[in-house]
């Protein structure tokens, strides 16, 4: 399979130098910028990889950066706090995937008012305070996963979905446009039930085998994200119910990635982990040149599976 | 029944009470008249706290009919028990350690602000406070918290909090068990003072002789049973103990060694312990019992723990079998043969949710550990029945937890735990409190039984005659000091007291009292007051 | 107080113990961490900072202040995060579903919370569930009934604008406007006096440590303690509802997977204020400090760009080590 | 001094408060919801859903197991979750990147168990900070020190193929091949036996016994009640870390951001199976029937596809019902 989304492939591995770079520490050589970098967690994998990308970005442009993040997507206010710590630092911009695209407005509006250039990431946020966003369609995403879906178990029968959080905007997203896209498009498929895991490896497992035995005639399994989709793996390597089900992910990680080469997952959705936090940093550099940026940077998404797992394109995407 | 002209106050009669496993009230009765004291005894478990409770609201009846005034009444819970004029003085600390004492007493019924029923009026509080503990000659600032009075002075706390209701019913549970001679004349004069005025007491106390200074009316229980009613003065002690125990009761005379041991078991060497202790030397004997006598608050229990490493010290040397050893925790005491029995079982020796066997073994716990390591159930429950069976401990099983057994068998329990740790040094803390005329004569000839054996007892006692029959000498304390030694031949109450009231000691020494640390003259309550604040 | 001349032992020593040198000691963890804090960065003593630091302490202290009242009973409280939540998307309910008016909706907010407390109360004292199970059961059951209510969605007041002002409007700034300090600092330390008037003046503040003290005592003084735990844990709940209508203000919206977590923060803050987990004992002054602790700490972490897997490690050592002086303190009083 | 024959009071009675009829009645409610949930759905009782079940039971079994011992002393371990997650990363970093041999690589994950517990024991009987403050300072840390130690990644053991085996494997399919239990419920319930025989056969036992019924009178007793606390904990810290490897070994990884959240459902078990969170009396068996009821629970409720948010609700009502009919149950005995 090809990718399923227009996407500009912004592989983070070579960036050329850009000019801002070399233009802006010219004049202050000895105090290097400083970007906080702020996502909605920093324990998963997905969130480890963005950090990888920004602290890569870091390096090539010269900034300082530091990456943080709540302990969990629910945790609306305490993004907040270390928002609000992050300004009184006095950075000279900042990066924010915002977990509640409006509770942060008022925030934003003080960084604005201070002068910091904002570059959202991964979500955006319902203001046009940030001058760019490097983010993911999830709900496309979704939707690819769902057709991808429809192809592989012919059209008709059971699936099910674990999300990782019920409330979070990812797992709204991912949750709705693979659910939505199955309802307009596959009217023989029904979804028969949805649960929410926290993208926790151990309790999706428990909770994948119990959805697997409430049905029987269970033919697919959608898990939105890394957490999830591993509770999946380890349910059905479990029953021994290796093959008897098409299984679709999302994000990457090593066993994931083993279970596409094996053929024990039909595939997943990845998006750029590395490339979005990569993007967010170098944004914001050259938003401190004074650099004009696209309001909106789609940082893709790309279906892959056992075919096109090693293509080196891909693996620029993945993370073990 | 004697007067049959006085109208009762209340009568109890058909009263029934189980507890899960326990019949403790069997078709008992009981009646009480204004203006008298009614004493209520039986041995440990007999039933008395329980059907007291029951007249209090604290336990529903099962059966039976209560009336007051001649009306039959239901008393649901202990404010119902307070409406209808009944106060009990609880036979355990029933107090609210971090509150004051003013708030202690009037607890439930605080004076509220003018025009406010949530708002407290603290200053209203402390002055009706003062003057209810000055009624009673008790120099206690009604702020302080209760955790910072002295056992004694938190059991007068209770008394003044019973007294506060104005009730017309008063029932004291044991309320002398841990009362100095000076605060229990006091205690007499106010409850002579109440029976004037027309208040109706219930007195249940296990020290017979007090009965005959107070009581007008004696009953008796036995086993959950209403045995008899007699009027004190035709009652002589000997009559009552027969009807409590169902049996006559000998009573040894004290059997004192014929020869004199010289072996030193013991040895304490200017034992010190800031604001507490001063200066404490003594020697312990094989074979000996060596009474500690004092008021309340004196230090006696300070000694022990600190011989037992309960609490550090100073400075001070111990010496075991002319061995200087190091007591820094119990458990080096215990290594070193040293068992301590402390004055409140229930906070200090019991396990109480455990069952009797684990509790009678727990101090010699390692001993039974068998080959593969584990405790060697045979052999404890062997020891364990062994104790119960030569202790005489009423409990249906071995398997009982703790709680569930009377203050005195509890006790016996205590006993039993530091025979099977076969120390061959037993401190005593009032070994006798709370514990019946049968128990008591019980764990006299055991510790005379101890003695002989070899064994070399300390007995705290704040009851004099009892030092005075059990003990070959005497040591006196006052103040946190040793004020005197006596031999069994030179002791007598008065010397005793001549000594336990010599005063002049660390509180002095501690320098910032406004008080008369020299003076002789005031009650011996002062004590515990002064110390208790360094 | 007329008792001096009846008593002629002197009492005066027991003053030397002097709550008050007592209460500065409590201070001097905060302070230390300040001043720690202060040399190390100088972006920690901002005017902008310390405001972070106040709002930030907000919904917490709140939910401590009615740990406190729980904790002195000798009980627990786990659901106050979770009924927080609850509270919070009550009041969105109430305002933005309904079109209650904002005092209203403020009011069913708080009233949520209280009833939460009153099911935690009525089923500890009279179904006699420890409090730990009862408050973890409520919690649960708040935590999915606010997804429930909400549909699991957030529930945004942009058309109730004032709404917000409760937490982010500036009574003060709008005096001294160089000052503006938000009212949900103003609202937390309303509550801690209100909290401390009740807990040291009213009738229920006297039951509530003498339950703490000696439960059984009490009832067997007559004090009809089912019915004044069930009314304390209420007032726990009342001010979990406060702290829901804060959080809902200052995000302008309600979130309703928040709060999982948040009553550990909360217990930490009373016990750090020296409040005893064995109950009859603490204050509101040691609480509001406590909460101050926590929030300072994770604030000046945050400022120094300590990691955030580090800044865990510190925050539990000194967690212990707060507590720790604490204990320290007492024993040499 | 034979005084039996003056006794005639009739004690035998409380001989029929029999322990068995009681530890019948403490399965009443997971048979319940057994009965409850086959009859709902044809998809619960079947062989694979049992083994579900009963896999799902083995990490927070092994959990409650550790926090059984310490409930009994009368304390609480707020740590148990992310001490297990501390135990599966240093299992992973033993086995993975040190290369030792897979024995060796489980003791070092048991072993930092106990040492996570022997800090948590330190903390609490040298230093006497009360449990809830030690173990949560210490969850802190453990988790805080999760990350920094495996980088916040994941430790993959697909070199070590074995390691799954220890959890996923099955011996009891190798006897009997149709019934492949899997390791991780054998080493549950072994952990179990070996938990009951130290509860009940040893002088660790006994003193865990004595020192939650009346910890002063048992250091009165001669026991070095600091010392067997300490090693209470630890053992405690080492069931934690037996339920790390198995986790690890589950999920053929350490994944060191799981954990939190975990204590309350090991407490939960434990409470549920009639451990008095006073200290001084609790089984073994009534912590894995508790463990049980959870899981079974959950377990049911997702099979009946009970929506999540319902679920939440549903569980919190049981757990509290759970305890009251226990708490019922006693008061009839
Ligand atoms: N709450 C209770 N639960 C179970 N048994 C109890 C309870 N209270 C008392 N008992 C039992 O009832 C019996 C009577 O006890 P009670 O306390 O009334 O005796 P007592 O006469 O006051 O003894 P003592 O002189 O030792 O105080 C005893 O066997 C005791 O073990
Ligand atoms: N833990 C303590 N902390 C401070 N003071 C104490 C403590 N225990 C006892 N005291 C004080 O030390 C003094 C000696 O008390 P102690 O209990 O040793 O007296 P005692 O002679 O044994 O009297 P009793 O007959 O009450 O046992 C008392 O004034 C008491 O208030
Ligand atoms: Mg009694
Ligand atoms: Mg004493």
């Amino acid at each position: 399979a090809a990718p399923a989304a227009p996407a500009a492939p912004a592989a983070p591995a070579a960036p050329a130098a850009p000019a801002a770079a070399t233009a802006a520490p010219a004049q202050e050589a000895a105090k290097k910028p400083y970007i906080p970098v702020i996502s909605k967690g920093f324990q998963h994998q997905f969130w480890q990889a963005v950090k990888a990308g920004a602290e890569q970005a870091a390096i090539d442009f010269n900034v300082d950066i530091t990456f943080e993040g709540p302990e969990s997507e629910a945790m609306v206010d305490k993004q907040l706090e270390m928002v609000q710590t992050a300004l009184d630092k006095k950075p000279d911009a900042l990066c924010i995937a915002a977990l509640d695209s409006k509770a942060l407005i008022p925030l934003l509006e003080r960084a604005q008012a201070e002068g910091i250039p904002v570059i959202g990431f991964d979500s955006g946020v319902d203001s046009d305070i940030p001058v760019t966003t490097a983010a993911t369609d999830n709900i496309a995403a979704a939707a690819t996963a769902a057709d991808k879906m429809a192809e592989l178990i012919g059209g008709e029968g059971e699936v099910a979905v674990i999300v990782h959080d019920q409330t979070s905007r990812t797992g709204i997203d991912r949750r709705d446009g693979f659910v939505n896209r199955i309802a307009e498009a596959y009217p023989n498929i029904t979804i028969v039930d949805i649960q929410y895991g926290g993208g926790d490896h151990l309790r999706s497992t428990d909770l994948a085998k119990a959805i697997i035995q409430a049905h029987p005639n269970l033919k697919g399994f959608f898990g939105a994200n890394e957490g999830s989709i591993i509770g999946v793996l380890n349910a059905v390597t479990e029953l021994d119910m290796g093959g008897k089900l098409v299984i679709i992910g999302y994000d990457a990680g090593k066993q994931q990635m083993d279970a596409i080469r094996s053929g024990l997952q039909a595939g997943a959705i990845t998006q750029n982990p590395v490339g979005i936090g990569y993007k967010c940093v170098e944004s914001a550099v050259r938003a401190l040149a004074g650099e004009q940026l696209d309001p909106i940077t789609d940082t893709g998404f790309f279906w892959y599976d056992a075919s096109n797992i090693d293509d080196p394109q891909i693996q620029a995407l993945l993370y073990e | 029944m004697t007067d049959a002209t006085a109208k009762p106050l209340v009568t109890m009669t058909g009263i029934d009470k189980s507890f899960p496993g326990v019949h403790a009230l069997d078709n008992c009765r009981f009646d009480l008249r204004a203006g008298e004291v009614h004493a209520l005894v039986g041995e440990n478990g007999a039933g008395k706290s329980t059907l007291m409770k029951v007249l209090a609201g604290i336990y529903r009846k099962d059966a039976g009919v209560i009336t007051i005034d001649g009306h039959e009444v239901e008393i649901a819970n202990p404010r119902a028990a307070q409406d209808l004029g009944i106060s009990m003085i609880h036979q355990e600390l029933n107090l609210m350690n971090h509150l004051t004492v003013a708030q202690n007493i009037f607890i439930g019924r605080e004076p509220r602000r003018r025009f406010s029923t949530f708002l407290l009026d603290d200053a209203t509080l402390n002055r009706n406070a003062a003057q209810l503990l000055e009624m009673m000659h008790l120099k206690i600032d009604p702020r302080t918290k209760v955790a910072d009075l002295t056992v004694a002075k938190q059991q007068m706390v209770e008394i003044a909090k019973a007294l506060s209701y104005n009730a017309r019913v008063l029932i004291m549970d044991e309320p002398t068990a841990a009362l100095t001679e000076a605060e229990i004349a006091e205690l007499f004069a106010i409850i002579r003072r109440l029976r004037s005025q027309g208040v109706g007491i219930v007195y249940i106390s296990h020290r017979l002789e007090e009965l005959k200074q107070i009581s007008d009316r004696i009953t008796v229980m036995r086993d959950g049973r209403y045995i008899d009613t007699v009027p004190t003065p035709d009652a002589t002690i000997e009559q009552i103990i027969r009807m409590m125990v169902g049996r006559t009761i000998y009573e040894s005379a004290p059997e004192l060694p014929t020869e004199e041991s010289r072996e030193i078991v013991l040895e304490v060497r200017n034992l010190n312990r800031a604001g507490v202790l001063k200066d404490i030397s003594f020697t312990l004997k094989r074979g000996e019992i060596l009474g500690f006598a004092g008021l309340m608050g004196a230090g006696r229990t300070e000694v022990a723990r600190a011989i037992f490493g309960a609490d550090p010290i100073d400075s001070g040397e111990i010496l075991v079998h002319g061995q200087p050893v190091r007591i820094k925790t119990p458990r080096d005491a215990v290594r070193h043969g040293i068992g301590y029995l402390s004055e409140d079982r229930k906070r200090y020796g019991l396990a109480l949710k455990m069952d009797v066997e684990t509790n009678v073994v727990l101090a010699a716990l390692q001993k039974f550990v068998n080959a593969v390591g584990w405790v060697d159930r045979r052999r404890t429950t062997a020891t364990a029945n062994h104790h119960v069976a030569t202790l005489a401990i009423k409990t249906p099983s071995l398997q009982q937890q703790v709680k569930n057994l009377s203050g005195g068998t509890q006790q016996k329990v205590v006993v039993g735990k530091w025979l099977t740790a076969n120390t061959d040094i037993l401190i005593f803390d009032e070994p006798t409190r709370g514990i019946d005329v049968g128990a008591k004569s019980e764990i006299y000839k055991l510790l005379n039984d101890l003695a002989r054996q070899g064994k070399a007892i300390i007995m705290i006692s704040s009851e004099l005659p009892e030092i005075l029959r059990m003990s070959h000498r005497i040591i006196v304390m006052c103040e946190g000091r040793i004020t005197g030694e006596l031999s069994s031949t030179e002791a007598s109450q008065e010397a005793i007291m001549t000594l336990a009231t010599q005063r002049g000691g660390i509180v002095a020494d501690n320098g910032d009292t406004g008080g008369s640390p020299g003076g002789q003259s005031d009650s011996p309550r002062l004590v515990s007051m002064e110390s208790q604040s360094a | 107080m007329s008792l001096e001349t009846t008593s002629s032992i002197p009492f005066s020593r027991t003053i030397f113990r002097s709550d008050a040198t007592q209460k500065i000691l409590a201070f001097a963890g905060l302070i230390v961490l300040f001043v720690v804090f202060s040399l190390a960065s100088p972006n920690f003593l901002t005017f902008n900072n310390i405001v972070g630091i106040l709002l930030a302490t907000a919904v917490n202290g709140l939910l401590a202040l009615g740990v406190t009242y729980i904790i002195i009973t000798g009980g627990i409280d786990l659901s106050v995060g979770t009924v927080m939540t609850l509270s919070a998307v009550m009041t969105g309910v109430a305002i933005v579903m309904w079109g209650l008016p904002i005092p209203i909706g403020v009011l069913v907010g708080i009233g949520t919370g209280a009833l939460a407390g009153l099911v935690n109360g009525l089923t500890i004292s009279k179904m006699k569930v420890p409090p730990f199970i009862a408050t973890l059961g409520v919690m649960m059951m708040a935590k999915g009934l606010a997804l429930v209510i909400s549909g699991a969605r957030p529930i945004y007041f942009n058309d109730a604008p004032a709404f917000r002002e409760i937490a982010m409007g500036s009574l003060v700034g709008m005096i001294v406007p160089d000052y503006k300090i938000p009212n949900a600092v103003l609202v937390l330390f309303g509550a801690a006096i209100i909290a401390h008037l009740i807990l040291t003046k009213t009738v229920m503040g006297r039951y509530n440590l003498a339950i703490g003290s000696n439960e059984e005592a009490t009832r067997l003084s007559g004090v009809n303690v089912d019915r004044w735990k069930t009314a304390i844990y209420a007032l726990g709940g009342a001010f979990s509802g406060i702290g829901g209508v804060i959080m809902a203000a200052r995000l302008n919206s309600a979130q309703p997977a928040l709060g999982a977590g948040y009553e550990l923060d909360a217990i930490a803050a009373v016990v750090i204020g020296g409040t005893s987990l064995s109950g009859g004992e603490g204050t509101i002054l040691g609480t509001i400090i406590g909460a101050f602790i926590i929030s300072v700490l994770t604030n000046g972490l945050r400022i120094l760009s300590v990691p955030q897997e580090w800044q865990m490690v510190i925050t539990g050592a000194i967690v212990i080590l707060a507590v720790y002086a604490d204990i320290i303190r007492r024993r040499q009083k």
